[in-house]
C-alpha cells in the first residue's frame, strides 16, 4: 500500500489502481490461517499473476509459454489412465477438498457438478464449463483421448493458461486414483455419460 | 421462553389479510434423533372470537409464517394468534386491524 | 393474608382471559393422522377416508422449489360452506403437514411454508357441507448451491 | 436430502433483469412474500435498544454517518469514510466500532461469536436486519468523495479479478460471466451494475435454506472460504473494500433488503 500512498502524494491524480503486488500486501495482512488453508496460498505464482493482470487474457505467445510450463507440472501415471466410474460419480458430486472446513487428509472431491453437466441424471449441474455429457462416444477412448482428460483434469492451465477450472491434481485436492475414476467417468462405454 | 412473533392484520377487498410470523425452530425428530420440537396448535381469534383452529406439524418449515383471511372485519378489530408446542410452551401476539 | 388475596385475584385474571389451560376448548392434536406413513391412512385418520377430486381447490405454489426447506403453498377452496382444509406432501415421511378449520368468521384460504424431502405431489383435502373433495399439484425440489 | 451447504453464489430476489429465464422466479416472490426476515429485525432492534458492556450502554447512539442514531436511509449510504475513526467503514465495521467506543466493548469479546446458526444468530446479524431495514426505498449511495473512499473502491475492484488460493479463483472466476450457474444457482456478474444493483439491494438477507440470516461481511468470508484461500479479518480494510466496490457498482439501486434468500 505504501506505493499508492506515494503516488496520492505526487500524483494529486485519481488513485492509481493497486498493483497485484499491492493486493497480495492488504492479502497478507488481512487475512490468517484457518484448518489446512495457510498463508502460504495468499502469494501468487507466476501464472495467477499474468492473468490477474491481463484479466484472464494473456498475449498468445505469453500463453504458450505458460501452457508448456504447467504441461510439465503434471505426473501421467503409467498404463491404462482409466479408473472405475462407478466410484468416480461420488467425486463429481463432492463440493469438498481444500477448504479450511475440509479435515486435512480426509477425502476429497472434484465439485466438478458446480460447473458441468456429466451424467444424465443429475439435473443441477452448472454451466461454467462445457456439458461433458457424451464425451467418451463423440471423442473416442483412445489412449490420447485418456491422456488429455487426465491431464485437463490434474492442471487445467497445461491447456488453456487462464482456464478457470482448479489445477485440482497439482493442487494436491484429488488423488492419481480419483482422477483415474473420473477419466472413466467420461470415456468408459458403460459409464452414463456415454449411455 | 418463546422467541418473537410478529403480526399484521390490513383490510383487503372483502376481507382482512392477517400475515403472522412465529419464531420457533420446528425441529424434526430426524434432525434431533428422536426429539422433536414443533408447534402443534395455532388459534386465531377476532375480537376473542375463535375463527380459524390449526393443528400443523413438523414438516412446516422453521419460523413459521401463515396467511390467512378473515371474513368482513372493521378497522380496530383486535386479532389474536397464539401457538402451542409439543412441549408445553406457547406464544401469542396480538394486532388491532389498521 | 395477602398471599391468598394475590391467588384469588390472579385466578379470576385467568377465567375471565379464557386461559386457564391454554388451547383447553381446542381439538386435540390428531397424534394418529400425523404420524400416518402414507396419505390414504393420514386421510382416514382426518375422517375423509375418500374425497372427490374438485376443480374448487385452488393450489398456488411454485412449480419448482430451489430449497425443500422452505416450499411455500397457498390454498384457496372455492367450494361452498368449506369448514377445513389438509395439506398433505405425498413423499414426506409423515405426508400430513397441516390441516385447518375454518369457522363463520374465516374464508376458507390459507398460506404455509412447507418442508419437502424431495419432488413429490402436494395434496389438499378439503370438507364442505360433510363432504370431502381433493386436489394434487406436483412442485419439483432441487438441490440450488455448489455444495461446497 | 444431500449436504448441499450454501455456496457462493446467491440469487436475486425480485425477478428484476433475470439474466435468463429465471426458472425460480415464482418460488423467490412467494417465499419473500411468506418470509419471517422481520423477526431478525424485531431481534435487531432489541439489541439496538439493550445496554451492554462495560458503560452499560445501547447503540442508540451509534452514528451510521448521518448522525448519531439515526437509523434512516443509513445503510444505503454505507460504505463510507469516518473522521472519528479515520477509515472506511461498512455497517458491521461501524457496528463493532460503536460496541467498542459507545459500549466499552473490548474487540476479543464483541466479534467472539460473528457469524451465528439457526439455534442461535449473532448480534451482527440480528443488528444489521434492524439497520438495513431502515434503508428500504432508499438510492444506494456509498461514500465517493474521500480520498480513502476512493482508495478503498480501487483496493476493492483490484481484489474482485485478484486470482490467487490453491483453486487460482477470483471473486470473477464465478461472477465474471453472464449466464452462468453453480449447479442451478445463477451467478450474477458483480462487476456489471447491471446485475449488480438487484443482488447488493437485497443483502443482508435471510436465507430460507437453512433459515438463517446472513451478512455481507460472512458472505464474503464464506466466498474465501471456497476460493480455497485462508480466513479474512472480520471487517479489515480489505473486506470493506470488497463491499465498497460491490455498493458502488450497484450505486442507485432502491435498497429492497433485508432480502430472502434461498
Amino acid at each position: 500500500m505504501k506505493r499508492a500512498i506515494l503516488l496520492m502524494f505526487f500524483s494529486g491524480l485519481a488513485f492509481a489502481e493497486p498493483t497485484a503486488r499491492d493486493v497480495t500486501e492488504a492479502l497478507k495482512r488481512d487475512f490468517h490461517p484457518r484448518g489446512q488453508a495457510k498463508m502460504d496460498r495468499v502469494p501468487q505464482d507466476g501464472l495467477q499473476r499474468i492473468c490477474t493482470d491481463t484479466r484472464d487474457k494473456p498475449p498468445a505467445a505469453l500463453a504458450k509459454q505458460i501452457e508448456a510450463d504447467q504441461m510439465r507440472t503434471i505426473v501421467f501415471p503409467t498404463g491404462s489412465l482409466m479408473g472405475d466410474w462407478k466410484r468416480a460419480e461420488k467425486v463429481a458430486q463432492d463440493g469438498r477438498g481444500s477448504m479450511w472446513s475440509d479435515k486435512p487428509g480426509a477425502p476429497a472431491g472434484g465439485s466438478c457438478y458446480n460447473c458441468h453437466q456429466i451424467s444424465p441424471q443429475e439435473t443441477s449441474y452448472g454451466t461454467l464449463g462445457p456439458s461433458l455429457l457424451g464425451f467418451g462416444k463423440k471423442r473416442g477412448n483412445g489412449p490420447e483421448m485418456q491422456k488429455y482428460v487426465y491431464g485437463k483434469i490434474y492442471n487445467a492451465k497445461a491447456y488453456n493458461a487462464c482456464s478457470q477450472m482448479p489445477r485440482l491434481g497439482y493442487a494436491g485436492t484429488l488423488t492419481e486414483e480419483q482422477i483415474k475414476d473420473l477419466v472413466a467417468l467420461l470415456l468408459d462405454p458403460a459409464s452414463p455419460v456415454n449411455r | 421462553m418463546a422467541g418473537p412473533m410478529k403480526m399484521r392484520a390490513t383490510l383487503a377487498s372483502g376481507y382482512t389479510d392477517v400475515r403472522v410470523l412465529m419464531t420457533h425452530p420446528m425441529a424434526t425428530e430426524q434432525q434431533t434423533k428422536g426429539q422433536p420440537h414443533f408447534i402443534q396448535n395455532l388459534e386465531v381469534k377476532v375480537n376473542g372470537k375463535t375463527v380459524i383452529e390449526g393443528q400443523i406439524s413438523q414438516a412446516v418449515s422453521r419460523n413459521p409464517v401463515f396467511s390467512f383471511r378473515l371474513k368482513g372485519g372493521a378497522k380496530g378489530d383486535k386479532i389474536e394468534v397464539s401457538w402451542l408446542d409439543n412441549k408445553g410452551d406457547t406464544n401469542k401476539t396480538e394486532t388491532a386491524v389498521a | 393474608m395477602m398471599q391468598r388475596r394475590g391467588l384469588l385475584k390472579a385466578a379470576g385474571a385467568l377465567l375471565l382471559a379464557g386461559l386457564l389451560k391454554p388451547f383447553a376448548a381446542l381439538a386435540a392434536w390428531n397424534k394418529e393422522a400425523f404420524a400416518s406413513k402414507s396419505s390414504a391412512d393420514a386421510m382416514k385418520s382426518l375422517g375423509s377416508p375418500s374425497a372427490e377430486a374438485s376443480g374448487g381447490i385452488v393450489i398456488e405454489a411454485p412449480q419448482i422449489a430451489e430449497n425443500g426447506a422452505v416450499v411455500p403453498i397457498e390454498v384457496t377452496s372455492k367450494i361452498p360452506g368449506t369448514t377445513s382444509i389438509a395439506v398433505l406432501v405425498e413423499k414426506n415421511p409423515y405426508p400430513l403437514v397441516a390441516k385447518f378449520d375454518f369457522t363463520e368468521g374465516a374464508l376458507p384460504f390459507v398460506k404455509i411454508n412447507a418442508k419437502m424431502g424431495e419432488t413429490s405431489d402436494v395434496r389438499v383435502v378439503a370438507t364442505a357441507g360433510g363432504k370431502h373433495y381433493q386436489a394434487t399439484k406436483e412442485i419439483k425440489v432441487t438441490i440450488g448451491g455448489c455444495g461446497g | 436430502m444431500r449436504r448441499a451447504l450454501a455456496c457462493a453464489a446467491v440469487l436475486m430476489v425480485a425477478p428484476a433483469l433475470a439474466q435468463q429465464k429465471n426458472q425460480f422466479a415464482d418460488y423467490q416472490r412467494m417465499t419473500a412474500e411468506g418470509s419471517p426476515v422481520e423477526l431478525f429485525e424485531l431481534g435487531g432492534e432489541e439489541l439496538w435498544k439493550k445496554p451492554q458492556g462495560p458503560k452499560n450502554a445501547s447503540l442508540e447512539k451509534c452514528d451510521l454517518g448521518k448522525g448519531p442514531g439515526i437509523l434512516k436511509g443509513a445503510y444505503a449510504a454505507l460504505p463510507r469514510y469516518f473522521k472519528d475513526a479515520g477509515r472506511v467503514m461498512d455497517l458491521e465495521t461501524r457496528l463493532l466500532h460503536c460496541m467498542m467506543t459507545l459500549q466499552g466493548r473490548s474487540r476479543e469479546e464483541a466479534t467472539k461469536q460473528l457469524f451465528g446458526n439457526a439455534d442461535r444468530p449473532s448480534e451482527m446479524e440480528y443488528l444489521s436486519a434492524y439497520v438495513a431495514g431502515h434503508s428500504r426505498g432508499a438510492k444506494m449511495a456509498p461514500g465517493a468523495s474521500h480520498p480513502k473512499e476512493k482508495e478503498s473502491y480501487q483496493l476493492g475492484k483490484a481484489l474482485f479479478f485478484h486470482r490467487a488460493g490453491s483453486w487460482d479463483f477470483s471473486c470473477a472466476s464465478c461472477h465474471g460471466e453472464q449466464d452462468k450457474r453453480i449447479r442451478m444457482s445463477d451467478l450474477p456478474v458483480l462487476s456489471d451494475p447491471k446485475f449488480a444493483r438487484p443482488l447488493i439491494a437485497t443483502w443482508p438477507a435471510y436465507r430460507v435454506s437453512n433459515s438463517q440470516f446472513k451478512t455481507m461481511q460472512w458472505r464474503l468470508n464464506d466466498c474465501y472460504r471456497q476460493m480455497r484461500m485462508p480466513e479474512p479479518n472480520f471487517a479489515s480494510d480489505s473486506m470493506v473494500a470488497l463491499n465498497m466496490f460491490l455498493a458502488t457498482t450497484a450505486k442507485g439501486a432502491e435498497y429492497r433488503g433485508p432480502g430472502t434468500k434461498r
